[in-house]
């Protein structure tokens, strides 16, 4: 899949990333140049003050690509879905 | 011989020793049955707790406990394991999951047990909500809980994606 | 607050559901239940197996069961431990003996369980004869046994008299 | 207690230690000498061939006085009951 053309993404957000963002899930459109789970939270945190707020700490928000858990540091390539979250507390 | 293993994700009340007979009904070579229950407390450091709230990731739940279940089965001899957690409401004194472990010998069936519990508190995407009188607040996650869950990384396997 | 312990021998079955909620009821700072319930297998290493028969010493075995719980009670902090034991003669299929350990928080469950497990099967005065098709033989103490139950000494304390 | 003056102690067998005995229990007055758990295998072993058979290896076989278990070197002392056993096999 060619890098050049912007990709749609479902996020979805759960607990109190979700209550700071407002909404559980939307779809967005990467821009070029964000590749990496930290590049999408860079992206986010400059859209508005809610992202900004739920970002604010990005060391402990964790996320997953398409129902699975990954590293800032991971590729989004073709990702469907990304998630964001605080660290879990079931159990 | 493959290990019965069964994955829940669900609303409603579940019983504990209904779940663990199905895995040892008709087997012959079970010899080792270890539960594990955790239930909603009614209080938090003397603070009367009214309810939790579960939320979770529908789908990535279930995979993500499906894929420790598998690797308890890979890491142990077992007989079959359950793992079922519940999401919603849950008034004090509720059973919140349970893990139930089945083996011919107690050391498998222990420490499956204990693995699967140091994973799930860790990884599966559950997320607590505590209604007390004052209002609602998100559990934290414990530094305890990450240590414990590390105690079952091998070296040279890859470790859990923080 | 000193923990509810409860020790019973007995020739008849149990639940192990019943003990543990016994241990819950009416306890606002129960957060984890773990349970152990040994079974009697069907076979041994592909032998058929008609039936167990557990001779225990009476007295002893309550005394010592009771002073391994009291420990455990001592070294984490417990809600409750209960621990039966059956004797007589045991059918494949039935339960032989359980341990339910109930506390705030799971490691503290599991780890009393683990070591009262293991206590039980080296120091409890129980012995198992195991009947097959060709007669009925004693079940021979496992090495392994006493190396799960060393686990659990602490340096300096007084090890265990064998 | 005098040491000279004979001690009657009721000494109880199980498993196939009272099967090779033949016999789940009895009182024996103890003679002067026999002063721990290792003295009194010694002294039984020499009681009969069926004592000879329960005790040929003594390495296994573990004891209790009073209902608590004790070292094949601990002492006798006013023990009223000492009971003899192969390794445990509870749980």
């Amino acid at each position: 899949m060619s890098e050049t053309i912007n990709k749609t993404v479902k996020l979805r957000y759960f607990a109190w990333v979700r209550e700071r963002i407002g909404k559980p899930e939307e779809d967005v459109e990467l821009p070029a140049g964000v590749a990496t789970i930290a590049d999408l939270v860079a992206w986010l945190t400059a859209r508005g003050e809610e992202y900004a707020y739920a970002f604010e700490n990005p060391k402990v928000i964790r996320a997953a690509i398409d129902r699975a858990h990954v590293k800032p540091q991971a590729s989004i390539g073709n990702a469907t879905e990304i998630a964001f979250f605080p660290p879990m507390t079931g159990g | 011989m493959s290990a019965q293993t069964t994955v829940r994700i669900q609303r409603e009340p579940f019983d504990v020793a209904v779940e663990a007979a199905k895995i040892t009904s008709g087997r012959t070579d079970a010899g080792a049955v270890v539960t594990f229950t955790g239930i909603c407390r009614g209080e938090e450091n003397g603070v009367p707790i009214a309810a939790l709230t579960l939320e979770h990731y529908p789908g990535m739940a279930e995979a993500e406990i499906e894929s420790h279940v598998a690797d308890a089965a890979a890491r142990w001899p077992l007989i079959g394991a359950t793992v079922i957690h519940r999401f919603g409401r849950i008034a004090p004194g509720e059973d919140i999951m349970m893990v139930a472990t089945v083996s011919t010998h107690r050391a498998a069936a222990f420490a499956a047990a204990d693995f699967l519990m140091d994973y799930l508190k860790t990884r599966a995407p559950f997320w607590k909500q505590v209604e007390k009188t004052d209002g609602k607040i998100w559990v934290e996650a414990k530094a305890e809980d990450d240590t414990a869950a590390e105690r079952w990384t091998l070296p040279g396997k890859d470790a859990a994606a923080e």
